[in-house]
């Protein structure tokens, strides 16, 4: 399932949902990022997320078809907030089932990394000194690239 | 006339987060991202940048690809989720 | 923190508490195994889980030891069940907090693959047509072996 | 008298998950295993597999190392966990 929206949302019950719903699966490996306080330039106070509606949830559907061409999945759960959002609040979720915890750990891995450099959000730091619009850092491309050189390998 | 869309830090440079435009002579994207440049040089810069990509009718759309009336044309930035 | 005992535990309260506990570290990957109601065999009825009580806490610790050293760690939980358990309960849970995803990702994979080959439990799987006790597989210790090979690099 | 424990298939082997026994002559692990094994063949073999592991007052042993009246012996065969 995928979910993009300005509503909080509550890790704990959406794992123990998802784990329910999950029977049978053996191994469930998920994935909560938080808003982090603090960045390089100073104290963060808030994050502001921006997604192209329609668009956006389908290249994260994209994203999770390639994820299962390349692992058994029983089911994925992926939850990704927009709007403003506070220091601590639950940002993106990703929760991964499947029959063996090395499929469920890379396809969670993977999800995340490709979330982060190709699914369609913008996001806004806010700090006390001004604001800034983010982009995926070098180590992000390299996360995502390790994928691609599997694939030729 | 068609619609443009403007994501994260091309909202900031077009002021807006969408803008209904005529397209006049513009034929393609390129066309018209020439066009909006003559007019206003630091959005024209800032939408020439070869890591921002362009949706045509929410599809993957490059600078040769056609555009006519009624398109909704968007402009994105490099993505930053998670 | 590291839970050894034959009650229950509900995974999405637990991921709850620590999440929040972890308030600031912007990164949380969990891992949950469920006993799976099929082996190879057959049918399983039920896993029945010993450990040595005192030395088996101790084992774990170590590991968690070793992942700290590794990994920039913010915190972790570490829940193991004993006794006998039926399908699709869970029966062990890894949360790993960190600053980066990547961190977590690695130490929480690390930590189960050393759960799996290191940690002091035995395992007897109750099917149908009789029980038997349960060796890792080579999958296991191949995995476990990913970390070690990493050391000498 | 020392107190043994066994583990897994080796307290199917040994009947029993824990026995008392008086040390006699044995002197170390080995002199134990060796005793054990000329009165039960099975557990003896199964005690001697290189893949068990053996644990003196809760420390890592090997089959050398030294026993004496009190210690507690556990016998570990290939752990489960997970």
């Amino acid at each position: 399932m995928i979910r993009v929206s300005t509503d909080p949302f509550d890790p704990g019950a959406e794992l123990s949902a998802f784990e329910k719903s999950a029977n049978g699966a053996g191994a469930v490996v998920s994935f909560l990022g938080k808003v982090r306080g603090r960045a390089g330039e100073g104290d963060v106070k808030a994050l502001y997320l921006e997604h192209y509606p329609g668009v956006t949830e389908r290249s994260i559907a994209e994203i999770e078809r390639q994820a299962r061409k390349r692992w058994a999945i029983d089911d994925t759960l992926i939850i990704h907030r927009v709007g403003e959002l506070k220091p601590d609040e639950p940002i993106v979720m990703v929760c991964v089932a499947s029959a063996h915890r090395r499929e469920a750990f890379e396809a969670a891995d993977f999800l995340m990394d490709y979330l982060k450099t190709e699914a369609m959000f913008w996001k806004k730091e806010i700090r006390e000194d001004g604001a800034s619009w983010i982009e995926p850092r070098e180590a992000d491309y390299r996360d995502a690239a390790r994928w691609k050189r599997d694939e030729t390998e | 006339m068609a619609r443009l869309l403007f994501f994260g830090k091309l909202a900031d440079a077009a002021g807006a987060r969408q803008r209904d435009l005529p397209l006049g002579d513009a034929q393609t994207v390129g066309d018209l991202v020439s066009a909006l440049g003559k007019q206003e040089a630091a959005l024209g810069a800032a939408l020439q940048e070869k890591s921002v990509r362009v949706i045509v009718n929410e599809k993957m759309a490059a600078r040769d690809s056609a555009i006519s009336d009624g398109d909704e044309i968007a402009f994105l930035p490099p993505v930053s989720g998670g």
